[in-house]
């Protein structure tokens, strides 16, 4: 039990601590492919710390929701961050927790950073709320499908039963299903963490941004709240990719070894997986609002085909 | 007994030719109809209480009969009663001249005592006599208010009414002519000899015989396709007299055909005339459907409701079952009650919004407090809505018809009075919601006329939830009228 | 027990009675009379709140006979589980929608026949608590006819109003068509067994043939889905639910949609018994295709109440899916997993319940304060109206099925039950279908969360639109109260599901005869645990809203906690809102159409918008003085469904009318032609 | 009974052929004229059959006959004829050869009908009966056919009279109190519609049935 708490514990602190550098890191790629310098890659620990040291400022407008959003946002990844497997297959709400409650819990963060966005009154945050909210009806679909797919596999919708059952090689492992699954919730991860092809996570155009534009009435230790809390999503997301898909390296065991083997297999994934979505990020270019659903569309029915292919082909 | 029931509308009629003053009038036929109620009641006390009610040659009274003539008996009560106010109403408004009056209480007495020779009389000849006798007493009390509308509705009336019963009168005949080789002159048009013998006849001349009978007492029954009248009529005469012709008149005309076809179908077997009668029954409502549905006239709108429920009650005469037969007089029962209420509803409503279109009624919630609620009632009571007694005998009707598995109907008649129910309750809905003219004034039209209108309502409601006993039992009589013949 | 049992009951009808009649009587005095029939209303929802779960705790059935009978039909209210847990959802729901009324009533004195509404109001919760405790069919129509009556006479309260008036002609209109259906079904089933008994059926209804159990069940998917409001028999849905008062539309909403749940689990799971597939698998379809479409529509609507409307749509949709899934399984043959999607349906009945009737009461107290019902006349009102605002928050989130609210237990269960059609040997249709209908849930539960970021975020949020919220105030206690409990249940349910689903577990065994045992885990209270797939699965699938909401709160206190501590500045400055250097007018903020224009675009296809421009210039065409928006969406079902049936029957029926045609030979002709036929044909 | 048979067959020809008076004639005059024919030729039948069958209740019935149909009822006519519609045509909805068309149909019809109900050969019925129907028939159509409410009054009696042969004509008449009942029955009605039509004329101003329209729906 304490060793379990322990793990959990550590799973936390290890996510916390990467989301920020994740983000340093693909921000680097992404300027190393658009051959600039780029910032430095532990830039947002920087920014994160220079929030914190600013006054926030509030706009007379808002109401509590606003207020609460930041913690409401940042603890519910915190929840998240306690039910996704990490290094190892355990993690702290493992047991009373499954992947529906972790989609919901990101719903959750997001309607009230929605009604943050709307509550300042000005038009950006209005527009970031609203498509925001679209985007994400469209994604959710795509997004449960292939998880679905895997928790249909494994017969269960715990985290922890479905990381368990591929790494065991149970039914259907690395099949047609299980990679059109992974490419459908690609898709779908680049949309959930505010990426181009479908927002552009570093502008502040008004035309253009989705995300942005919920925050952009949030200042001082509200905004470090909030952009902490959208890098952990990130990581999570990139997470859920490669764990439930690739999970092996985990730690299955609880032992020393298993668990640095389990970090470094992790870090080495988060990796991989933050470099190709630069990849992805430059060689795309932003797409129109309303040409985003066809993208969505189209990783649904990667999905669906991936979901087919399993109970047709048994594979 | 008998006797002093036939007597009595007569005696009152002539006394009221006497008199011209109206209140004088109103006393006479009050006293008069209280005491018609006594004795026909007592008359069906006897009958029910197992003894039928036999005079000389002429006259027989069975539970069939006693029933309608109880019907008959209360609400012309009842009709008498509302007529003071309406007529005073009338009078005042200056419809008609005050000498007129006595006329009204002749005509209206004559068709009383017309009903009852019809229900009393155990020969075919003397009832076919009687039918056509209500025909022409209630003629000009349609066309009372001598205007052209109510003239041409009497004209047609009696035209044809009288060419339809001119029918059934030949149909009399042919059945006479069918019994004269087999029981003689006397008792050939006896209908309880015609039955007993009927398996002799010839049934050529006995299908004949049904099909002019039918098509004439259809046309008094007001049964599509020749109930062409019976709108005109029925919105076209005083309101109590709508009252009257909606509540029995019907049910007496329908006595007649149920008279023809307990002695047919002795001969020709059940099927023959019973399948005629509920083809005409689904019919009727068919038909009455669309005009009930784009109907710009109130009262026209409760003629046609009438006609759709002279239809289910043929239906479930044709469906035949004990079942049916139960429903058939529980909704006859129904019928009358509920539509006689209703006409003295509108009657007060239209005296007050001075018209009878539906579009200029409005807001009747606010300006009669018990009216409108009052007609929303008796809509939905006709329209066939729980908790009200219609929707019970209805119930009763299609269950039977679908116990005895003849779905097609059945399923039929339910959406047809779905549909129909759709047509009153958007009549009703325009005329009490929504804010009322302000030519109108707020307030209800006489204490009396309210006092009457909410007596009526009283069986509508209890019948919808609770049939009584001594229901119960002289309904079970009157559908054992019906088997009772072929033992 | 039972004695006292029947005593409740008694007192439960007998004082809707009492209070129908009383406060009617008591027309004259408005303020006794509210007091009078609101404060009978909610004396019979106690002793229901006590007699529904006493009953249903202590697995008994009561029974009480009527001393006469009408038709060969005993009259008799017996309650079974699953009446006495209809009865507790009708009771917990009309105790605060009561309670709330006191105030709310107010608002018409003056106006409307207060008295009137009292009537009905009370009328209203006697018929539907009749209705699920009637014994047989003949009671059943007899209850059901009355409930749609007297909600049709609560639709047209205020009936002034010439919308109102059309709103309540075609819900009355819609509902007496689906009762036909429900009529004809019910004596075929009469015909079929001779028996009215609902508690004779189940011995009766095994030789049936399979033809005839499936015209019934058609039938009655007709006729219960139209009170239902299942896509496309809704039209009536978003009509009559605005033009009601609020508190009638909270019930009707909350409850009354309900009942014809109830008569469909009655009819299907204890009636008729276990069917072919696809009986299942079309009322699966029904779920999906009228919660997906509800919640589209609920997010074109600006108008608060027809937008919870709409909402109620989607939701009897994901019922139904929880049910159909259900049939599904008990066709196959697994029980214990059918039970999944049952306690699905029912728990999401009760769920619906509460939060539906906590918004159309929030939607109410701001319609008290504002006067209007366009929420783009609303905004800011969280500063108004907090504790309505709160409030409204809570159902807001909860419908969104967003945790640790209630909404969201049951969906997950739905998602269960769905996901168990993947896993369980059904045949590869079947495991294909509900891993895709469960996507189509996602897409539902994250459209209902835009559309309601949308109503709450407009109606509460930022500056006031319009002066009627600028004056809008805080509403009085009673309606807060009213309204606070429902929030409370909301949280309770939410994160301490366990609570109702053992009061399910009787009405489940009753049912399928499963009992919700196999959904505990070895955690009792704190878990909501299917079993997936019949041992197919590795682990145990289990989720603890309680433990879930302690780690958040939790994990916030911290976080609030930490960065006190880390940052410099414990205040926040207040100051404008940025508005690239303009100060910021109500005129400039986001509206409801705009937020909800994406959506609007993306699925164009469904809602077909079509807009107008109008402009007008003060120097064309570079100075605008106004501009001029129109823009509306195709009502697609009542345009393809509805309009040109209609157009027919009435253009139809005024043809026939000219057989009426006054001419006296024409008619003569008439008798002519039937008799000469007659002759020819009979003769 | 044999020996009058040829008399009876003869007077229920002419009564036939008064109809057809009836339908040819343009002038309200010569209508009334055949009516009163009519009614006379049926008291003359009555009184035939009473005098070979020997029932006295015939020549009751032949009195009656002759009151009422060829007395009360043709003045009645004729008063409402000068009062309303006095020199006026009769117009029709058909033209007179297509008129006489169908009237000849109708008794071809009838004989074809009453050829299947009764054998040949039994007696006075094989007359009676088709011509009795013709009536019936003939007269439904003149009231269709034409356009006067007086002319409808005219059919109604032809009605009546084909009512009244085939009631004599089949079982030598009804009861008594039947028979009396009926000729009270036409009587009432027929001074009821005279009354229906002076009010009609006085509120009108006419007596076309054009105007009796108003009633629809």
């Amino acid at each position: 039990m304490l060793r379990e708490t322990a793990i959990g514990a550590y799973q936390i602190f290890l996510i916390i601590l990467l989301a920020p550098l994740l983000t340093g890191i693909i921000k680097k790629t992404k300027a190393f492919f658009q051959t600039r310098k780029g910032p430095n890659v532990f830039q947002p620990y920087f920014d994160l710390y220079k929030y914190l040291q600013k006054e926030s400022v509030v706009s007379e407008h808002t109401s509590w929701i606003f207020r609460v959003t930041p913690l409401i946002y940042f603890s519910s990844m915190l929840v998240v961050t306690a039910i996704v497997p990490v290094v190892a297959t355990h993690s702290l709400l493992a047991f009373t927790a499954d992947l529906i409650l972790i989609i919901y819990l990101f719903a959750l963060a997001r309607f009230f950073l929605a009604l943050a966005g709307l509550d300042a009154g000005s038009a950006f945050g209005g527009m970031g709320s609203s498509r925001e909210m679209a985007v994400a009806a469209i994604a959710e679909p795509a997004f449960m499908l292939p998880l679905f797919t895997m928790a249909v596999a494994a017969g269960t919708t715990n985290l922890t039963g479905i990381v368990q059952s591929v790494v065991t090689g149970g039914e259907g492992v690395l099949t047609l299903a299980h990679l059109m699954s992974f490419m459908a919730l690609f898709v779908v991860a680049v949309a959930e963490t505010g990426r181009i092809p479908v927002d552009n996570p570093d502008t502040h155009l008004e035309l253009t941004m989705i995300h942005e534009g919920m925050l952009l009435e949030y200042s001082g230790r509200d905004l470090a709240l909030l952009s902490l809390g959208v890098s952990i999503k990130q990581v999570l997301i990139f997470t859920l990719l490669a764990n439930i898909f690739f999970p092996w390296g985990i730690a299955t065991v609880f032992s020393i070894g298993a668990l640095l083997t389990g970090t470094l297999v992790f870090i080495l994934k988060l990796l991989i997986i933050g470099i190709v979505m630069a990849v992805v990020e430059t060689s795309f270019a932003k797409t129109r609002l309303f040409k985003v659903p066809d993208l969505l569309l189209g990783s649904f029915l990667i999905g669906l085909l991936g979901l087919v292919s399993k109970f047709v082909f048994r594979g | 007994m008998p006797l002093i029931l036939l007597a009595l509308p007569l005696v009152i009629a002539s006394l009221s030719l006497m008199f011209t003053n109206r209140k004088v009038l109103g006393a006479i036929s009050i006293v008069g109809s209280a005491t018609i109620v006594l004795t026909a009641l007592s008359i069906a006390r006897q009958v029910f209480a197992g003894s039928r009610v036999v005079w000389g040659q002429f006259i027989f009274i069975d539970a069939l009969s006693a029933l309608i003539l109880s019907l008959v008996a209360i609400i012309g009560f009842m009709v008498t009663l509302y007529s003071l106010g309406y007529l005073a109403h009338d009078l005042k408004e200056g419809e008609f001249s005050e000498d007129r009056l006595k006329w009204y209480y002749f005509w209206l007495n004559i068709f009383v005592f017309t009903m009852f020779l019809v229900l009393v009389s155990a020969n075919l000849g003397i009832m076919w006599v009687a039918v056509e006798g209500t025909t022409l007493a209630t003629a000009l009390l349609v066309g009372f208010y001598n205007k052209k509308n109510s003239l041409e509705a009497a004209w047609k009336y009696i035209i044809i009414c009288t060419v339809g019963i001119i029918f059934a009168l030949f149909g009399t005949i042919l059945l006479h002519y069918a019994a004269v080789s087999v029981t003689g002159e006397s008792g050939s048009l006896d209908w309880q000899t015609l039955r007993r013998v009927a398996e002799q006849l010839d049934p050529k001349l006995l299908k004949l015989a049904f099909i002019f009978a039918l098509v004439g007492y259809g046309t008094k029954v007001g049964l599509a396709p020749m109930h062409t009248w019976l709108p005109d009529a029925h919105s076209q005469a005083p309101s109590p007299i709508s009252a009257m012709l909606s509540g029995v008149l019907l049910n007496c005309a329908f006595y007649s055909i149920i008279r023809f076809h307990l002695v047919v179908s002795e001969s020709l077997g059940f099927r023959f005339s019973s399948n005629l009668i509920l083809l005409f029954g689904v019919l009727s409502i068919v038909v009455a459907l669309p005009f009930i549905l784009v109907q710009r006239d109130i009262k026209r709108l409760l003629a046609y409701s009438s006609i759709e429920h002279m239809g289910i009650i043929a239906v479930a005469v044709g469906l035949g079952s004990k079942l049916a037969l139960y429903g058939a007089f529980l909704h006859m029962i129904n019928h009358a009650l509920t539509k006689s209420s209703l006409f003295f509803i509108v009657g007060n409503i239209s005296q007050h919004y001075r018209t009878k279109r539906i579009i200029r009624i409005k807001g009747l919630f606010k300006t009669m407090p018990i009216m409108g609620p009052a007609l929303m009632v008796g809509g939905l009571a006709v329209a066939g809505a729980p908790p009200f007694n219609i929707f019970m005998s209805e119930f009763i009707i299609l269950s039977s018809g679908f116990a005895q598995g003849r779905y097609l109907v059945s399923s039929l008649i339910a959406i047809l009075i779905t549909l129909i129910f759709t047509g009153v309750i958007y009549a009703l809905s325009k005329m009490v919601l929504g804010i009322p003219p302000s030519r109108v004034k707020l307030g209800e039209h006489g204490n009396f006329a309210v006092v009457v209108v909410l007596i009526s309502l009283v069986p509508v409601v209890v019948l919808g939830v609770y049939i009584p006993g001594f229901i119960h039992d002289i309904l079970q009589q009157v559908t054992s009228v019906f088997i009772g013949g072929s033992q | 027990m039972p004695v006292f049992n029947e005593l409740l009951f008694t007192v439960m009808l007998g004082s809707l009675l009492l209070g129908a009649l009383l406060s009617f009587l008591l027309q004259n005095k408005p303020r006794l009379s509210i007091l009078v029939g609101f404060s009978f209303a909610n004396l019979a929802c106690l002793t229901g709140l006590v007699l529904g779960p006493t009953l249903l705790l202590s697995k008994r059935s009561l029974d009480i006979i009527l001393p006469w009978s009408v038709v060969g039909a005993n009259l008799q209210f017996s309650l079974d589980p699953l009446a006495a847990f209809f009865i507790s959802v009708i009771s917990v729901l009309s105790l605060s929608v009561s309670i709330f009324s006191y105030g709310y009533a107010r608002a018409y004195i003056g106006k409307q026949n207060v008295g009137v509404l009292g009537l009905f109001y009370n009328l209203f919760i006697f018929s539907m608590i009749a209705l699920v405790s009637s014994s047989n069919t003949f009671m059943f129509i007899f209850f059901w006819e009355i409930m749609s009556l007297v909600s049709y006479f609560l639709v047209v309260y205020e009936h002034h109003d010439s919308r109102v008036r059309r709103a309540g002609f075609i819900y009355i209109v819609m509902t007496h068509i689906g009762t036909a259906f429900i009529i004809i079904a019910f004596l075929l089933l009469y015909k079929e067994t001779g028996s009215y008994n609902f508690a004779q059926y189940a011995s009766l209804t095994h030789d049936l043939s399979p033809n005839v159990k499936t015209v019934i069940f058609i039938l009655i998917t007709l006729g219960f889905g139209t009170k239902a409001g299942i896509v496309p028999l809704h039209i009536w849905l978003p009509k009559a639910h605005p033009a009601a008062p609020s508190n009638v539309s909270a019930i009707m909403s909350g409850v009354m949609l309900k009942t014809a749940i109830y008569g469909f689990i009655r009819i299907t799971f204890d009636v008729l018994g276990v069917g072919p597939i696809w009986w299942g698998v079309l009322i699966l379809i029904i779920g999906a295709v009228s919660a997906l479409l509800g919640v589209m529509y609920a997010l074109m609507e600006h108008d608060i109440k027809r937008l919870l409307a709409y909402h109620s749509v989607e939701n009897i949709g994901i019922i139904l899916m929880g049910i159909g899934v259900a049939l599904i399984f008990i066709s196959y043959g697994y029980n214990d997993l059918a039970l999944i999607g049952l306690t699905a349906g029912l728990f999401h009945v009760l769920n619906h319940a509460v939060f539906k009737g906590l918004l159309f009461l929030g939607a109410g107290a701001v319609h008290y304060s504002t006067h209007t019902r366009n929420i783009e006349d609303m905004g800011g009102l969280l500063k108004k109206m907090p504790w309505t605002g709160f409030f409204f928050l809570i159902g807001s989130i909860s419908i969104s099925a967003i945790p640790p609210f209630n909404g969201f237990v049951s969906e997950w269960l739905t998602y269960q039950a769905l996901l168990a059609m993947g896993s369980a040997k059904l045949g590869v249709a079947m495991n294909i279908m509900g891993p895709v209908l469960g996507a189509a849930l996602a897409l539902t539960g994250a459209l209902a969360a835009a559309c309601f970021v949308k109503a709450f975020g407009i109606m509460f949020l930022a500056v006031p639109r319009s002066i009627k919220a600028e004056k809008a105030q805080e509403v009085p206690l009673t309606m807060l109260v009213g309204m606070g409990l429902l929030a409370l249940l909301c949280i309770i349910f939410g994160v301490m599901p366990y609570m109702a689903i053992q009061v399910l577990s009787p009405v489940t065994a009753s049912l399928i005869g499963m009992e919700t045992i196999p959904l505990l885990g070895g955690y009792r209270w704190l878990n909501v645990t299917p079993v997936m797939g019949q041992g197919v699965g590795v682990g145990a699938t289990s989720i603890s809203p309680l433990i879930i909401l302690f780690v958040l709160v939790l994990s916030a206190f911290l976080v609030y906690l930490l960065i006190n501590r880390v940052s410099k500045f414990r205040k926040a400055r207040i100051d404008e809102t940025w508005n690239c250097g303009i100060a910021l007018t109500s005129k400039m903020e986001y509206t409801a159409t705009s937020f909800s224009k994406p959506i609007r675009i993306m699925f164009r296809a469904i809602f077909q918008p079509t807009r107008e421009i109008e402009k007008e210039y003060v120097l064309k065409p570079y100075l605008t003085s106004r501009i001029k928006y129109y823009g509306s969406i195709k009502p697609f079902f009542e345009d393809i469904f509805y309009r040109p049936q209609l157009k027919f029957i009435l253009k139809l029926a005024d043809k026939v009318t000219l057989l009426q045609s006054g001419s006296i030979q024409l008619y003569l002709g008439y008798i002519f032609v039937t008799l000469v036929v007659l002759l020819i044909f009979a003769g | 009974m044999q020996n009058y048979q040829g008399l009876v067959n003869f007077l229920i020809t002419l009564i036939l052929a008064a109809t057809f008076i009836i339908i040819m004639a343009r002038r309200f005059n010569s209508i009334i004229m055949a009516v009163i024919i009519q009614g006379l030729l049926l008291a003359a039948l009555s009184t035939a059959l009473g005098w070979a069958t020997g029932i006295h209740e015939m020549y009751i019935a032949a009195l009656l006959t002759l009151t009422v149909k060829a007395g009360i009822i043709p003045i009645v006519l004729i008063n409402a004829v000068n009062k309303v519609a006095i020199n006026r045509e009769i117009e029709s909805f058909l033209s007179m050869k297509m008129t006489l068309l169908i009237a000849a149909c109708l008794v071809f019809i009838s004989y074809l009908a009453t050829g299947q109900v009764i054998g040949k050969g039994s007696g006075l019925i094989n007359e009676a009966l088709p011509v009795a129907i013709s009536l019936i028939l003939i007269g439904l159509f003149l009231m269709i056919n034409l356009k006067f409410p007086i002319m409808q009054i005219v059919g109604l009696v032809v009605m009546e009279n084909g009512i009244f042969l085939a009631g004599i004509g089949t079982t030598i008449g009804m009861p008594l109190v039947i028979e009396l009942g009926i000729f009270m029955d036409i009587l009432v009605g027929v001074l009821i519609m005279g009354v229906l039509v002076f009010r009609i004329n006085r509120s009108f101003n006419t007596i076309d049935t054009k105007n009796l329209r108003n009633l629809r729906g």
